[in-house]
């Protein structure tokens, strides 16, 4: 599944650019609106969500793009019926997705199991705003990141994508329809309120120009068919419905043949739901370095802060600092070996983010070398760190 | 009127909640000594000469696993 | 080339749209990247807002603003809690002198317009100062087109409003034209 | 298993996991014989909450999706909403429509979308053991009101009628026959139908509430208290006396949610193409 | 800062955040006249929900429990469970008590429970921009209906009235006076009671959706539009020419909950006294 | 502030045991009884809930015993209204709590993050079951570890605390009141079915016996409160309602004053309500070591896994094996320094726990020694391991 | 009839919605041109002779800050 | 000293109380500890259900039992499902034969009792069927007392089914003396 690369503007400054731009348009847009671009081009024709700052727009743009492509966007009583609704769609053979913010987030979660208990692709955004509870409905923040992979309960896994420009929320939007569509499962976008309200340039190639993941179907007859008999790639075939498969799909633990009470099968199959993402991991796991890959100090970054970092990385080279910034772009499951080799021989770790300490703690997990402190620049009640603080972060800590 | 030419309960999942013998207006069901697979004791149509082919112990049945064949309807196929 | 341009006032002005107008221009100039970035309360009532363009001819990674080299001040909250991070020899600083007395020192690159005052009295509804002063201000936005802006300010308006909006913008250009300061 | 079971049921997933003589059996194939009667099996799409109410349809050999405690009527929009062609129906409980899922009842009637509610009245919480329900009579002892329930009863009919249901029905399963019609009058309807049917849980409602885990007691029960009274302006006399009124209460055509959207979508791509307002 | 004003507002929290002309001051003042006049600002609790309207009361000198959006009601449930003796008042939007809240607003109904839902219908949710709610009229342009508003409106009072309210009102920002009084009636009612006022919201409702952001306009529109009716059975006439019934529909007494509560307290610890029932 | 010791069983094989019960009763009761039990004595008089297995029985004695003692057990219409009554309850002065299990806790996400916000001392028990979404309800899991403490959005801490026996669902659910007072937060009770529905006996000890935390009220006049300053303890008094400080309570980011829109106080109020907790961990984290504290193979443990743990240890003492089983008591906010004294000198270290591996990454961010693999000893689907097994593993993993 | 002293507007928080001007049945204000602490345009009591004391523009005022005080009461209070 | 006991049958036969039962009896015996555990579906539909006693002097850790001492079974699902968790030379098995034909080799140490048949026969109630099985294996639990269980049994069921199940009790302990193994 070729995907285009993730690197903000990279449409703009890159070789090819005059000819990609022959094969799409470029338009200033909001995040939010970029997010809503890449998931119609994706095929996203039901849209379920409840209004909230700073998701709102996706919403908004959604109420009035769908029906222009036959697709259906339905403001629900709540983010409960929401994604529920989703669900519904998914299973009704459409490409669906909702978006919220923490509070909605919050409501959401029993839903994202119920999406990874009857494995229906869906796509949820998060635009993180400052918490907890009700918190700062206009500020941005980071602090929802462990909530996104483990909010709901019980054992289960799902990925994260974290984008930092109105470009990745295109990118990533179409990453997010086509994992899960592959791994049938709710693919989770976690952005913040800069970038859902940053506008700016984004490239919007043909769809000729990128690859869509559509569920794979049974073709067999229908006495033939196992409903959660996975395929080699362990996911099994979806038997939407209306399509004859008369499918029995419910939110307990099951069977290979979707009844409940078979306690062994059940086992295996809660199992396959975390394996069937994390033995593949190779097939979306992405961390990128800016900077310089061999300096020892390293910032590590994700969703908005990259940008940010990225600047201190430049200021600190024209100061002669070398620097290299550890991007995190899928964030769930925690890429840990693509982040120990970002951060190979680096002596000095900055995790820099706007929470009071996440990626720190998997960094800490990951790099288990004692001798390394894993320092932590946090930012929090919805500001936004500006470059010059990092290198004075540098300086004062050490 | 109608009669009955055999009344057939599933063995493998009567429960022997009796609703049949209370539902019958002709009094055609007994509670019997045989078991069902989930350890029930099924009813008995002992009476099944009484039966006028209502339908109602078949509809009623929570579990449907109740039939009951009519002689009438029999002939009409053969 | 790094271009950074902060319009800032209170909720309800149209202080984010003066930005979302002007980072839409830059569609028109293929060669430049933008990014706008916006802080604010919720609807119209009162509070701080503020709204953050930069233009680069290079890939834009910080998008807000930290050395500003236009600041559009609609009120006097604005000017108290944002006036510091103008620098006093690089900043030019625009300001609503209906709503606003007077910019400190050691701030003297100043150029006042009183948007408020004349969208009151001329056009009848304070609304329309924010495109007011948008016409006051685009020739101090370089790269920037008093013509593309005419025709994004007309199709960022509801259609009703599209008319009067023009025509504010038209006579802040005028007012700009006429006042600009040396 | 009768022929009508031979027909329809999910043969593998059997036995019902309902208690001996509950109710939930006898409605699965009374939905069956309407489904039959009107040979619509394979339009069919069912959705379902938690409950025991919420297997019914697990059983029957037709797409169905049970999702969350309260939620299936929302799980059922999003179903109909991406197969408009479809009969949608929502198997639920008293607790699962009117404690936790009320408000999902409120928004689905009042956008009247085409889907049949059919919600199982038990009068108690049966899964989880006999818990009190807003559907539960005042003064009766449950395992959580074991001094005597002291709230209001909600009745469902009346709330999905003040929410503008198109279609509102009660019957029990002593009822069989006229909620055999009502089934297939809901099937048939353009629009939101609601269905309340009183049902026997000989296990928790007979035995905590009634006084008698009999399964025969309770279905008895429910033909002593269950009369017919279509006229809304007469049911409080009804419950004055302890009884419930059951019939056919509403019957309309109003404009349907799923043709509204599809009006609109097209009227809006028409004016696109006219290049229309903004 | 008026002598109503001087005398109840917490100053510290000045000015109000709502917009210019915004109907949900009034609602304020109108409030604070009732509690004057009853000089009961002592006695009050209030909570609150999420949106514009949620923060009415926290301008008030009272204590205040401002939760999460469309929770105000079981927040204030649990504040009138511990504090049997409070005037317990909740403050909530359309979108708050309609939308997301709607479930609550049925169980408190039914419980009828002691406490005042003060509901602000801007028919809309105007805290996030302008998008539809349940009582935005069908056809209206939101900024989530662009194309028009194809769903029926949900109507607060039937809902009330249907789940077991025992006093039920209407009124708009354009009636203060009769508002007052009906806010005094439910201060000392003893049960729940929902009262919805119509309230303006010139920045979204107005700019949106009537044409106008103009207060006066629309305040004027509520004058013009919201017309006095009382009898349920002539609501249908009223709102077949656009215009929404207001007036008091409903006040009557019935067994009020933490009365009952208490009472069965006392009978079981009697009992109990006795050796009671296990 | 005293607590009883932990450690189940202690009043019966200890020195003092006679004397104790005489003055308390020992009876036979579910562990989910027990809970009630403590609660009444620690001054519960309001609880809120919503049935659901396996903690339902929580909600029925309360039901059948707050009666008795002029509190008022409210059958809410869902989750989500339990947990908010009881915010409301407890802002109304009056101890308060909850009890659910995995669906339902995902619904009280939102209201745990509004007890954080608002700062409102209450009680939450998760008898977990099976998950993920309806999962298995009648079996144990302990999969909601990570929910406890990071299900809610944005940036906050609290307490959760996880009793292997029914003594010491007794014993936590003191303690969670106490400390729910203490620190005015929500403490989290995670218990498992085994645990909620397991009947052995308990020592329930006169009241004089116990310690009980009230919370602290403000005593100055009103013009001189400021309603969120904290105290030296890091937090503030609790100016419940009715007592004329005319309190103004919001959930959003708040100032001292309790007033929206100072970015700088809300910041530091954010900070304050994690330090609150995080600073004061010795006085309440808690980890216990059975078997041989010399050990080197070591396990960790927590919930219902401890007992069988330690029947472990016991018979690999039998068999010449040494053990040390640590037990972590409270197990967020993670008691690192107590775990690391615990399993100092170990080689080898061994997770047990019914979850595909939760405490085992905080183990690994905790024990920074690449030379040590921290194993995993996995169960799930309802499946309570066997002592026998844990030896198995020790043997064939080798 | 009763008249009117003064009226005051509380220029901290006055909003100049105008909402006063709108409900006075006597015509008493008019826009001004002093602008409130909040950047608004307050209304001026200019026909404050035609007032007759209803309370409408006080009781209406959405920010709670116009005051009316009446003449007699005055009196009275002397 | 450290005994297990195991009840198990299908959902609706009340085999967790016989469980309950005899862990309420050891309140009655100071110096013992005991705990019971259980796994069961819901409500009575069937389905496996099971019930762990554990009687011991010392604190018993886990709580489920991996030596039984004696197996109480009801429902020929049980046997099929539990049987290989007795030890044969160990484990005393009871079981009803009213639902179960025989227990297979190499089991020997068995009892037969017809609680159900007898509760359907004598009681016309085939609720009261574990009862009758509590009391025929009273005397086979050591530590136990029939005079505590009775007491016991007394106040664990609803006030007017109380007489009928001690009745049943009574005559499950007369089965026990009349039929005892030997
Ligand atoms: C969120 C959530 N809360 C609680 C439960 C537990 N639960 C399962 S079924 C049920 C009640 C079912 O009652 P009802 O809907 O009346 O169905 P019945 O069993 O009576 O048919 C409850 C509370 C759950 N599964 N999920
Ligand atoms: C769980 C959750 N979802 C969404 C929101 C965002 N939100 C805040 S206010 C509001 C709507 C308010 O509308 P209404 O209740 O009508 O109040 P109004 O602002 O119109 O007075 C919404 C959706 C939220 N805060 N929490
Ligand atoms: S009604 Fe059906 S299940 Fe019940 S006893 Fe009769 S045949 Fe068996
Ligand atoms: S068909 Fe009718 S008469 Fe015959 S056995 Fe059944 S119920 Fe009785
Ligand atoms: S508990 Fe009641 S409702 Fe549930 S299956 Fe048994 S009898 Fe039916
Ligand atoms: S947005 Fe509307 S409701 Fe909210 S404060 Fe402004 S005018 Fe009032
Ligand atoms: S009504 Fe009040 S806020 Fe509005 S203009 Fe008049 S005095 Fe000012
Ligand atoms: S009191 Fe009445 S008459 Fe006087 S200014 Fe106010 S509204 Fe006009
Ligand atoms: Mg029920
Ligand atoms: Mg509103």
């Amino acid at each position: 599944m070729p995907q285009r690369q993730l690197e903000s503007g990279m449409m703009f400054n890159g070789e090819g650019r005059k000819e990609a731009m022959k094969k799409g348009r470029i338009k200033v847009m909001l995040g939010n609106e970029a997010c809503v671009e890449a998931a119609l081009l994706a095929g996203c024709r039901f849209y379920g969500g409840y209004p909230i700052t700073p998701a709102t727009e996706i919403l908004e743009i959604m109420s009035r793009r769908l029906p222009l492509v036959d697709g259906l966007c339905l403001q629900m009583e709540d983010e409960i019926a929401a994604l529920v609704a989703v669900v519904g769609a998914s299973w009704g053979g459409t490409k669906a997705m909702t978006a919220t913010s923490g509070p909605g987030f919050c409501l959401m979660q029993e839903a994202i199991g119920l999406a990874v208990a009857v494995e229906a692709p869906c796509v949820i955004v998060n635009v993180m705003r400052g918490g907890p509870a009700s918190g700062q409905s206009t500020s941005t923040a980071q602090g929802d990141l462990y909530q996104a992979r483990y909010g709901s309960n019980g054992d289960y896994s799902l990925i994260v994508l974290c984008p930092s420009t109105a470009q990745e929320m295109f990118d990533h939007t179409i990453k997010a329809f086509n994992l899960s569509e592959r791994f049938r499962i709710p693919v989770i976008i976690l952005s913040d309120e800069v970038v859902g309200h940053i506008r700016e340039k984004v490239f919007i190639p043909d769809a000729d120009q990128l690859t869509f993941v559509e569920r794979k179907v049974p073709t067999v007859p229908r006495e033939e068919f196992v409903i959660f008999k996975p395929e080699e790639n362990g996911v099994p075939l979806m038997p939407t419905f209306n399509t004859g498969y008369k499918s029995p799909v419910i939110s307990q633990a099951k069977s290979l043949n979707g009844n409940r009470g078979n306690a062994k099968e059940a086992v295996e199959n809660i199992h396959r739901l975390v394996s069937k993402i994390e033995d593949h991991m190779d097939e979306f796991a992405e961390v990128q370095v800016y900077g310089d890959d061999k300096a020892e100090t390293a910032f590590v970054t994700f969703g908005s802060v990259c940008r940010a970092a990225r600047s201190a990385v430049d200021m600190g080279k024209e100061k002669g600092l070398a620097i290299r910034s550890v991007e995190v772009k899928t964030v769930w499951p925690f890429p840990d070996d693509l982040v120990r080799r970002a951060l190979a021989g680096a002596k000095r770790i900055v995790v820099a983010e706007m929470n009071l300490g996440m990626i720190q703690r998997e960094i800490e997990r990951v790099i288990r070398q004692p001798e390394i402190k894993i320092e932590l620049f946090s930012k929090i009640g919805g500001i936004y760190p500006q470059p010059q603080e990092f290198l004075r972060f540098l300086e004062e800590k050490r | 009127m109608k009669n009955a030419e055999k009344i057939e309960i599933d063995r493998r999942y009567c429960k022997g909640c009796m609703l049949c013998k209370y539902i019958c207006p002709c009094d055609v069901f007994e509670p019997g000594q045989t078991r069902s697979d989930l350890d029930y004791l099924m009813p008995q149509p002992i009476r099944i000469e009484n039966c006028r082919v209502c339908g109602l112990c078949e509809s009623n049945c929570p579990d449907m696993v109740l039939t009951v064949f009519a002689k009438e309807k029999r002939k009409e196929n053969q | 080339m790094r271009k950074e341009i902060i319009f800032c006032g209170f909720g309800g002005q149209g202080i984010i749209l003066m930005g979302v107008i002007i980072a839409r221009m830059m569609e028109h100039f293929p060669d430049l990247q933008v990014t706008q970035a916006q802080s604010y309360g919720p609807a119209s009532r009162g509070g701080a807002c503020r709204t953050d363009v930069v233009i680069s001819d290079q890939q834009i990674n910080y998008p807000k603003s930290s050395r500003p080299d236009l600041m559009v001040f609609m009120s006097e909250e604005a000017v108290k809690r944002l006036l510091s991070e103008a620098d006093p020899t690089r900043t030019l600083i625009v300001y609503d002198n209906t709503l606003i007395g007077a910019i400190p020192a050691p701030y003297t690159k100043t150029f006042a317009v009183p948007a408020t005052k004349q969208a009151e009295e001329e056009f009848k509804n304070r609304m329309v100062a924010n495109i007011f002063m948008l016409g006051a201000v685009i020739e101090l936005i370089n790269p920037g087109s008093f013509d593309v802006l005419k025709k994004i300010v007309g199709s960022s308006v509801p259609k009703k409003f599209e008319e009067l909006n023009i025509k504010a913008l038209e006579a802040g250009y005028e007012y700009y034209r006429t006042h600009k300061p040396a | 298993m009768n022929p009508l079971g031979e027909k329809y049921l999910r043969k593998e997933f059997l036995p019902f996991l309902f208690c001996p003589g509950c109710g939930d059996g006898m409605i699965v194939q009374a939905f069956l014989q309407a489904v039959d009667d009107l040979g619509c099996i394979d339009d069919l799409a069912l959705t379902a909450g938690i409950g025991c109410s919420a297997w019914i349809g697990v059983y029957m050999n037709v797409d169905i999706l049970k999702v969350l405690h309260g939620r299936a009527i929302p799980a059922a929009i999003g179903l109909k909403a991406t197969q408009p062609s479809r009969k949608v129906v929502t198997f639920t409980g008293d607790g699962d429509c009117l404690a936790i899922g009320g408000n999902h009842l409120l928004h689905a009637a009042r956008r009247n979308i085409d889907m049949t509610v059919v919600m199982v009245n038990n009068q108690i919480y049966a899964m989880t053991g006999g818990q009190v329900a807003p559907s539960t009579v005042v003064g009766s002892k449950t395992q959580t009101t074991p001094y005597g329930n002291i709230e209001k009863q909600l009745d469902g009919c009346k709330i999905a009628l003040a929410a503008g249901a198109t279609m509102v029905s009660r019957w029990s399963t002593a009822h069989l026959k006229p909620l055999i019609k009502t089934f297939k009058n809901a099937l048939n309807h353009k629009g939101f139908s609601y269905i309340e049917i009183m049902s026997q849980c000989p296990v928790q409602t007979g035995r905590y509430l009634l006084g008698s885990g009999s399964p025969q007691f309770n279905l008895q029960w429910l033909k002593d208290h269950c009369v017919k009274e279509e006229d809304p302006s007469r049911w409080l006399e009804v419950e004055s006396q302890g009884k419930i009124p059951v019939g056919d209460f509403l019957r309309i055509e109003q404009p349907e949610f799923m043709e509204e959207v599809q009006r609109m979508n097209q009227r809006v791509k028409e004016e696109q193409g006219k290049g229309g307002d903004r």
